[in-house]
């Protein structure tokens, strides 16, 4: 039970991928292996101790000792729950994939694993820099997807997509640079590990733009806000799931702009917590914005795909109303609806990548009467569709609800706005369900029939979307399962949010470092 | 059998139903779908009977059975259980639910006999009936939320049940997105009650409500009733928020009669009803909702005297009924609300089975004008229409005249009520009256105008026995809440049953006290304007058909303004969808 | 104010006479567009730096400077060797030694 | 005025004059003869400011060797005089002579501005014989610059060695064969 | 010590000379001596102060060891993949190894140099060596173009530098460093001829390594040469420059009253370059001048460590994070310039980056390789060049230079753009690009060798770093 081994299997999968012979082996033994790997990360919930806050796992060593650069893994109730969707989307993905990616097969299974394992490193790296350095890396195979089994813009996508992100994460490396720097100035040692961040003292003077926590704080938050994508840095995103493949697109959406949400849950709520409350409410207003905006682009799209990346902005624009609300509502509610969000976006991007598979065309207006042609391909797509716009005992209404009553007891207006983000939400969906699925057989369904070809999905298919359906019920109805795991982690966060701190289990030096903060 | 294992075995049938039905959606036998789906919905009956009974056995006082399963979702300090309880205002609906739906669902297996998918009807069936239990029975907000949409997603479904056809699913869409507003309204309402007391318990919310102090328009309370109020009229088709329905008339009859007529859009009166400790004291909302419920009574019947299509006209008369119910919560009579509410679920439910099943006869014709004269061919459809049209317009002594009468008492003698509220409901009385008897005549009376190749003939059994039931439940359903003055004067002095029953568990207003001859005066005055209303249509359209449309071309504006529904659709921008 | 004192002939008369060379010098290398008058011209300017090396060790009397001087002379004939050497390479190649000519590399 | 300062100003003139011929005279070879003027104007500053070695060697081996060595490879050129002798483009010229202005003016600024070069009052009463300087020359370059005096041994005898190697160059496309 | 630089020369010259038919072999022999002697020497820690040599003409301290080692690398590297580039090998590769060591030794002493007139005569060896090599190559226009355009500009400069030298020398007497740091501060405040001085020797380093006003050369001049000279230039005359630099710049001239405009300038020209540098490379589709407006760009972030290294308060971060990126530096832009040459086929072709099409399944290991080294220079992590800009940023950050490093990440974003684009083309289109001359082993191993580089150090980047903060205390 080593978080080092679950972090750098996939790395070790992948470099096994490479000297395998042939695609059909390699699908093969590369679901297997992923498989192995998301039960590798089950086994560490019985594990985890979900009564306490602390940091459990811990794997601490230095690696660049005059910057005080550790190599420090950690696991807690935040990180928990995206590692293991992050797990369980890898196997789902490839299964997904069977058939849809036909090409440079060796090369996909390669960069999927290696996204994999940067994007654990990003979870549970509890050190600033060498978290800094699995963010980064992950852009790497996610460019690749995108930019070589991506549609016809693929490159233009790719390009966007890196630079955007990259853009943003330089800032959150001067960030964390200079907060080693105070780290340095505070306690004599320099060091990046958030742990240590979470000691300093940063200066903040409210309504000052340039006191150092608010600079700060903006330095990270831009590079998470356009990881999430905020309203107006989300630019790069429908590009970037329109032109990815299928499974690009699943885990981009799946778990990548995760990294942006938990990066605010991590970094910015904690570690600048007067910088958050003064400054908070732009990013807020800029959900809020995020939501309705990208409902009602979402509205007007032609493209399916696009529809669903539109939906994600809007999506995510939750999560970020219930970060910024700061109470535990509505940060419970913001990591539920990051794995909401992760189950029904993607599900929802794979429904529409195994009917592209089929059709070869996303436009909405091809479609139409699917749902006879397909009907359980329309079971599923309509489930999906239901978490997505949130209704009660799916998994998506769990997490919205939540998110609307924290930023509700925090800041009343804005929910208005918001519940009408839900309304379009539905608008929108249901919309695109009419369509594409009811209504008089269109363009596509007629082709079909005249050529005796059945568009329903497969068995294989089946099988790729039903775990998915499961969790959306499973976390619909029973959310308490998940939700006990992060409790004591979120509750921490909230009440300590001004003197937050963050414990290693069964550590020796505890009480120690207790002490040291006591004064 | 515990308590817990009846309510669970309540809840559960209709879901089992469901889920056996929906993984063989693919057959088409729909003997074997509707059985199984009446089936559940029977264990579902006698489990209720079961509990109310149990119910019955208990002191008035401490009528409420409790069940809480597990908690739900936990996050801060909000917590939600997943938790039920029986008490006399739930108990009145899941029988209402249970039995009525169960007659719907046998009615459906004769209606959904030349249906491709009937296993898939059914299936949604049980599962909008296992919805509208969690609504009822959830012991908080965010579970009745849960049945809330869960009933908002199960009429959409049934709407565009045809959803092969492009306006069909059109009107499913709308019906859900426009609930969906009236959703978001609920939740704010959800999180301004979780804001003012910490809870979403019902029994504690109506508990700690009236301890609650009010000041204005801002207060929280205040704000939670008035978007409560929005969810409401979402859910229950008010003004503004009533465009749904008529739309909804595009799905199977059945499933009019079930969800548009007797339960699903009964939901918001009953959520008042529920939380009427809570509405008590915000009485500007109350007003607001009185007039809102006039005001919808009023618009809706008058749309109602001008359609052709048979369901359209029950759908407007749905929205009109609507009204007055909610004109009864928003002067206090709750009471009176939920008997209307229950008289309502059965001589509507009955009045659509009847116009399904005379649609069944005429393959699927709608339009009155092409109808006429079908009393001789099919007697039980028509006479039980016709007992139907009895109760609706509020001639004694069926069950529409107890409850209509009683709401409109208090809308005129109740402290929160007026005389212009009172006007309005007698205006909307006569206007039922009118359309009403419109409906009846053009449909069963007069000659006949079917077309030649059609050849209406009576429905089988299965659709026959329903309305036998239900017309009986609308002719004898009244006498469970007889008013007082009016038991007082029968022999054996018959007690209003209902109002001891749900005594306890709502707050009594204040009304005008010992002015039976004023109460009478009202009763007879609205007696007599459904009376010569109703024989006013008989006048128009059976003894001198001429008249509708000398008076339609004398008053063109007027008459185009209200058959197009005053052009809400057009505002609403769903009509081109 | 600059007051120039024309008559004692100081070390800032030796500084201004090198710079004016090197400026000279550098004209040289800049507008002309033959190689080998450029080559001229960076010995123009070598030689004024060695003005301002002499001149320096003159009224410092340090003799470090001269001996700057001295390593200033032999990388300039060095230099001049290889300009020339390669302008030769190039003029048996091109027969021209124009700069005009190289305009491949522009961009 | 001394016969120093007349000295002085008329090798100036000397310099300047011939620099401006170099760099005015379209003739490359012409510039070159005015290259070696200026150059002997340099020497004679050189002896001027007591540095008579530096003025040998500035004679001998610049006006000399190198100058021949330019001329030998003009001759061998046989160039003409230049039809376009100045490098074109109006604004790049422009750009150049202002920045070169620019240059000038800081250099002749600072010299003067700078108080303590004023003060600077020569060699003075102690006026030290050419041949002493000359020893004292050689001592240094053997002692304290003795790496760098091999260094430029060593640059000698690659730049032999290069200019040799450049000129075996085989030309055109034909060097593989 | 002065040992160590004979026995480098004695080591070279008769291995190049005498064994004309595998001259590789020498030369790989010398860069061993030179490495393994570095490092037994970097080994020792008792290296603290700075001793000098041929009175005091040479100072042997951690920076310069560290120097040579990278020199070493980057000398064995060329003369492998020199050996098989259509540019360079021919008849006359003894006279080109013997040429292209003799630069380095000019580095080295450019490196070692603790008086300027030292450095100027190293850096005239290495210059004049690197014009000699340019014009060697094969009779192309190009080449020719390139080494004339070179030596102007180059003799230019140097002439520059040397006048600067000559006012310094003026003004303070001597051209050692150790002295001139002395009077450097009190003398920038009242001395305007020494700022003057300074200021000329600035320029000629600009030249030399390439920053805003003085870099149009540097394209014209790198895609003009041969790719291994190119290679040779872009890393040994940049790294060696820089050290000069720094050891000039660490003279506390940045440190005086009157010096802020000296700084600020400094500082505009470390933005300008890198946004030049940056923006220019991105108009580019010649691989090799997409390389070179690079190390424009990577000349600027430098500099910035350099203006740290120079400020105020003198902190040795600066100059280690200068010392580490040009450790990065070089060892990614000599893999890069390494990929470049095992594709080159004709002399006078440039490589496209089109040309580069297919290359990931026809040649999965360079691609790889080439890849890597991409992301490096981009300042991907956990690759080296990301360490080397953290080192950097962290340091302006250190010194309060917020807005120098904000600059820098500008920069690097921008260039971003066009380190993805071979990678665009190498991975995501399908059609068969040019095919590679020949198997081409020994630049092979030379870019593996430094793609290795790349990521081990990247990962372990402690030691070194350790090591080279601890060498440059020497500096102050």
């Amino acid at each position: 039970m080593s978080l080092s081994i679950l972090v750098f299997l996939p790395l070790l999968f992948a470099l096994l991928v490479w000297f395998m012979p042939n695609d059909r082996f390699v699908r093969n033994s590369s679901l297997v292996m992923a498989v192995f790997q998301f039960f590798h990360a089950l086994f560490f919930l019985p594990g985890f101790d979900s009564s306490t806050f602390a940091l459990q796992f811990v794997e601490r060593s230095m690696w660049v000792k005059t910057a005080g650069i550790e190599y420090f893994l950690a696991m807690d109730g935040i990180s928990i729950w995206l590692v293991i969707l992050t797990n369980l989307l890898v196997p789902i993905i490839i299964l997904g994939s069977w058939t849809s990616i036909d090409k440079k097969v060796k090369g996909f299974h390669i960069s999927l694993f290696v996204l994999q394992s940067t994007m654990l490193g990003t979870f549970l790296a509890m050190d600033a820099i060498l978290f800094y350095t699995f963010f980064e890396a992950s852009l790497i195979p996610m460019y690749f997807m995108v930019g070589i089994w991506g549609g016809k813009n693929r490159i233009y996508a790719s390009m966007k997509f890196f630079i955007y992100t990259m853009f943003g994460s330089l800032f959150m490396l001067l960030s964390i640079i200079a907060l080693m720097f105070m780290t340095e100035d505070q306690q004599g040692v320099m060091s990046s590990s958030i742990v240590e961040f979470y000691k300093l003292n940063i200066p903040f003077v409210a309504g000052e733009f340039l006191s150092t926590q608010t600079v700060l704080f903006f330095g990270f938050a831009i590079a998470f806000a356009i990881k999430v994508p905020l309203f107006p840095f989300h630019t790069w995103l429908p590009d970037a799931h329109v032109q990815a493949p299928t499974p690009g697109s699943v885990i981009l959406a799946g778990v990548m702009l995760k990294m942006g949400t938990y990066g605010f849950m991590r970094f910015s709520l904690p570690l600048f917590p007067a910088a958050t409350e003064y400054w908070g409410w732009i990013f807020l207003v800029l959900a809020v914005i995020g939501v309705i905006y990208g409902a009602l682009v979402a509205m007007v799209q032609p493209d399916m795909k696009k529809l669903v990346a539109y939906s994600s902005v809007s999506h995510m624009g939750f999560v970020i109303m219930g970060i910024f609300a700061m109470n535990v509502e509505g940060l419970t509610g913001g990591l539920y609806q990051m794995l909401n969000h992760g189950i029904s976006t993607g599900a929802l991007f794979l429904l529409v990548g195994m009917i592209y598979e089929r059709t070869h065309s996303r436009e909405i207006s091809d479609y139409g009467g699917l749902a006879p042609a397909a009907p359980i391909f329309t079971i599923f797509f309509i489930i999906v569709t239901m978490s997505s716009i949130a209704v009660p005992m799916t998994n998506g209404f769990v997490g919205e609800f939540l998110i609307m009553l924290g930023t509700f007891l925090a800041y009343k207006p804005f929910v208005i706005f918001a519940v009408l983000g839900v309304v379009f939400a539905a608008t929108y969906m249901l919309w695109m369900v009419k369509r594409v699925f009811f209504g008089p057989a269109g363009k596509i369904v007629n082709e079909f029939k005249a050529k005796g070809v059945s568009l329903d999905i497969n068995a294989r298919e089946c099988v790729v979307l039903t775990p998915l359906v499961l969790l959306i019920f499973w976390m619909g109805i029973f959310p308490n399962h998940f939700l006990d795991v992060s409790d004591a982690s979120i509750k921490h966060l909230v009440k300590n949010k001004n003197q937050y701190f963050l414990t290693i289990k069964d550590s020796k030096e505890k009480d120690t470092k207790y002490s040291k903060l006591g004064q | 059998m515990s308590n817990e294992f009846l309510i669970a075995l309540l809840i559960q049938a209709p879901l089992v139903g469901f889920i056996v039905n929906g993984v063989r959606f693919r057959s088409n036998n729909y003997k074997l779908a509707g059985g199984i789906a009446s089936a559940a919905i029977g264990i579902s009956l006698l489990c209720s009977i079961a509990l109310v009974t149990r119910l019955m056995g208990m002191e008035p006082l401490q009528r409420v059975i409790n069940a809480k399963f597990a908690t739900w979702m936990s996050a801060g300090s909000f917590t939600a259980d997943i938790a039920f309880s029986v008490d006399p205002i739930s108990a009145i609906m899941i029988l209402v639910i249970t039995g009525v739906g169960l007659l719907i669902h046998i009615f459906s297996i004769g209606y959904m006999s030349h249906d491709e998918r009937p296993t898939k009807y059914f299936a949604y069936l049980n599962f909008f009936i296992f919805n509208m239990l969690l609504l009822v029975l959830g012991d908080n907000l965010l579970l009745m939320f849960v049945g809330w949409e869960g009933v908002g997603l199960c009429s959409y479904l049934l709407i565009g049940f045809w959803f092969t056809d492009s306006d069909k699913a059109a009107a499913g869409m709308k019906a859900f997105i426009t609930n969906r507003i009236g959703d978001a309204g609920f939740l704010l309402g959800i999180f301004y009650l979780f804001y003012a007391f910490g809870s979403v318990n019902f029994a504690e919310l109506n508990a700690l409500a009236p301890s609650a102090p009010i000041h204005d328009w801002s207060n929280p309370i205040v704000l939670a009733c008035l978007f409560l109020f929005i969810g409401a009229c979402g859910k229950s088709a008010q003004i503004p928020l009533y465009v749904w329905l008529p739309d909804a008339m595009a799905g199977p009859t059945p499933v009019s009669a079930l969800i548009h007529a007797a339960t699903m859009v009964t939901a918001g009166v009953y959520m008042i009803v529920r939380l009427n400790g809570v509405f008590i004291v915000a009485p500007d909302v109350m007003m607001i909702i009185a007039i809102v419920g006039a005001l919808t009574a009023l618009i809706a019947a008058s749309i109602g005297m001008t359609q052709w299509d048979i369901k359209k006209v029950l759908a407007y008369s749905t929205v009109s009924q609507l009204g007055y119910m909610f004109l009864g919560v928003g002067v206090g009579a709750f009471m009176p609300a939920m008997f209307h509410l229950m008289t309502h679920a059965f001589f509507k439910a009955l009045m659509f089975l009847g116009s399904g099943s005379v649609i069944h006869a005429m393959h699927e014709e709608q339009d009155i004008r092409k109808m006429g004269g079908l009393m001789k061919v099919m007697p039980i459809t028509g006479g039980t229409f016709f007992i139907g049209w009895w109760a609706i317009i509020g001639l004694p002594p069926m069950s529409g005249f107890f409850s209509k009468d009683e709401i409109l008492w208090y809308s005129f003698a109740s402290s929160h009520g007026s005389k212009i509220l009172w006007f309005i409901g007698a205006v909307a009385a006569a206007m039922t009256a009118f359309y009403m008897t419109r409906l009846l005549c053009l449909t069963f009376f007069g000659k006949s105008r079917v077309p030649s190749d059609v050849h209406p003939h009576e429905s089988p059994a299965s659709m026959t026995f329903p309305l036998v039931v239900l017309g009986v439940l609308s002719a004898v359903g009244g006498f469970i809440g007889i008013p007082h003055i009016i038991g007082e004067i029968l022999p054996g002095h018959p007690p209003n049953v209902l109002a001891h029953w749900l005594g306890d568990s709502l707050v009594k207003v204040e009304t005008l006290k010992d002015a039976h001859v004023l109460e009478w005066a009202l009763m007879g005055t609205s007696v007599a304007i459904a009376g010569i209303s109703s024989y006013f249509a008989y006048y128009c359209y059976i003894l001198n058909p001429g008249i509708p449309e000398a008076f339609v071309n004398r008053f063109k504006g007027l008459h185009n303004l209200v058959s197009n529904k005053y052009f809400v659709d057009e505002v609403y921008f769903c009509k081109d969808h | 104010m600059l007051t120039v004192d024309f008559m004692n002939v100081g070390l800032n008369h030796y500084l201004v006479l090198s710079a004016i060379l090197f400026v000279i010098g550098m004209l040289t290398v800049l507008l002309r567009r033959n190689l080998i008058v450029m080559l001229m011209g960076i010995e123009l300017m070598l030689n004024a730096v060695n003005i301002t090396f002499v001149a320096f060790s003159h009224f410092n009397q340090m003799v470090n400077g001269q001996v700057m001087v001295f390593f200033v002379m032999t990388i300039a004939a060095a230099e001049a060797a290889v300009g020339l050497a390669i302008c030769v390479s190039i003029f048996k190649r091109f027969k021209e030694v124009n700069i005009a000519l190289f305009e491949n590399l522009r961009g | 005025m001394s016969v120093e300062v007349a000295l002085f100003y008329g090798l100036s003139f000397l310099i300047i004059y011939f620099g401006l011929g170099v760099l005015m005279n379209p003739n490359p070879i012409k510039a070159a003869f005015n290259l070696v003027l200026t150059m002997v104007g340099v020497a004679g500053v050189f002896f001027h400011l007591q540095a008579g070695f530096l003025g040998g060697v500035q004679l001998a081996v610049y006006a000399g060797a190198v100058m021949v060595l330019f001329v030998m490879v003009l001759m061998l050129f046989d160039l003409e005089k230049e039809r376009d002798a100045f490098s074109e483009g109006f604004l790049g010229n422009a750009l150049k002579l202002i920045s070169v202005g620019l240059v000038v003016s800081l250099v002749i600024n600072s010299v003067l501005l700078s108080s303590d070069l004023q003060s600077a009052k020569g060699p003075g009463a102690t006026v030290v014989k050419d041949a002493e300087i000359t020893k004292k020359l050689a001592d240094l370059i053997f002692t304290e610059y003795i790496f760098a005096f091999e260094i430029l041994g060593v640059l000698l005898l690659l730049v032999a060695i290069g200019a040799v190697a450049i000129s075996r160059i085989k030309g055109g496309t034909h060097a593989n064969s | 010590m002065p040992i160590l630089v004979k026995v480098i020369n004695n080591n070279k010259e008769p291995s190049s000379l005498f064994t004309t038919i595998i001259p590789v072999i020498g030369g790989g022999l010398s860069a061993f001596f030179s490495m393994a002697a570095s490092l037994y020497i970097l080994g020792d820690p008792e290296i603290k102060t700075s001793p000098l040599a041929f009175s005091g003409a040479l100072v042997m301290d951690g920076i310069s060891l560290w120097t040579s080692f990278i020199v070493a690398i980057i000398l064995c590297m060329i003369i492998l993949i020199s050996k098989e580039n259509p540019y360079t090998k021919g008849r006359q590769f003894s006279e080109y190894v013997f040429l292209l060591m003799n630069s380095a030794v000019g580095m080295m002493i450019v490196a070692w140099s603790n008086d300027l007139i030292m450095t100027f005569i190293g850096i005239e060896v290495m210059s004049l060596c690197l014009y000699i090599l340019i014009a060697l190559g094969n009779e192309t226009r190009n080449s020719k173009e390139a080494s004339i355009k070179y030596f102007i500009l180059g003799s230019f400069a140097s002439a520059i530098f040397l006048y600067g030298i000559a006012l310094i020398y003026g003004t303070l007497g001597t051209t050692y460093i150790h002295e001139i740091i002395q009077g450097a501060r009190d003398m920038i405040s009242i001395n305007r001829v020494f700022m003057l001085g300074s200021a000329m020797v600035v320029l000629g380093f600009a030249f030399k390594v390439s920053l805003f006003p003085f870099f149009s050369w540097t394209p014209d001049v790198y895609q003009g040469s041969g790719t291994p000279l190119t290679a040779f230039m872009a890393t040994g005359v940049k790294v060696v420059s820089f050290v000069a630099f720094l050891r000039f710049i660490t003279t506390n001239i940045l440190g005086g009253d009157h010096s802020e405009a000296f700084v600020t300038t400094l500082q505009w020209l470390a933005v300008i370059t890198i946004i030049v540098g940056n923006v220019a490379a991105i108009l580019q589709n010649d691989l090799k001048r997409i390389l070179a407006y690079s190390s424009v760009a990577h000349s600027g972030y430098i500099l910035i460590g350099l203006i740290v290294a120079g400020a105020d308060g003198g902190q040795s971060i600066g100059a280690s994070g200068v010392i580490f990126y040009l450790f990065a530096y070089a060892v990614m832009t000599l893999g890069a310039f390494g990929v470049v040459a095992v594709f080159e086929k004709d002399a006078d072709k440039p490589i496209m980056v089109d040309d580069l099409k297919g290359m990931a399944k026809a040649h999965p290991y360079m691609a790889l390789a080439f890849a890597i080294f991409m992301l490096s220079l981009a300042g991907i992590p956990p690759t080296l060049g990301f360490f080397g800009k953290f080192y950097l940023f962290a340091a302006a950050l250190a010194e309060g230079f917020f807005w120098l490093a904000l600059w820098g990440v500008i920069g690097s974003v921008i260039s971003v753009y066009y380190y993805l684009r071979p990678l665009v083309v190498m991975y995501m289109y399908d059609e068969e690009g040019m095919p590679m001359a020949d198997q081409r082993a020994a630049t092979r191993i030379a870019v593996t060798f430094m793609a290795f580089l790349v990521v081990v150090i990247g990962l372990a980047s402690e030691p070194f770093y350790t090591k080279i903060a601890a060498s440059v205390l020497s500096l102050y």
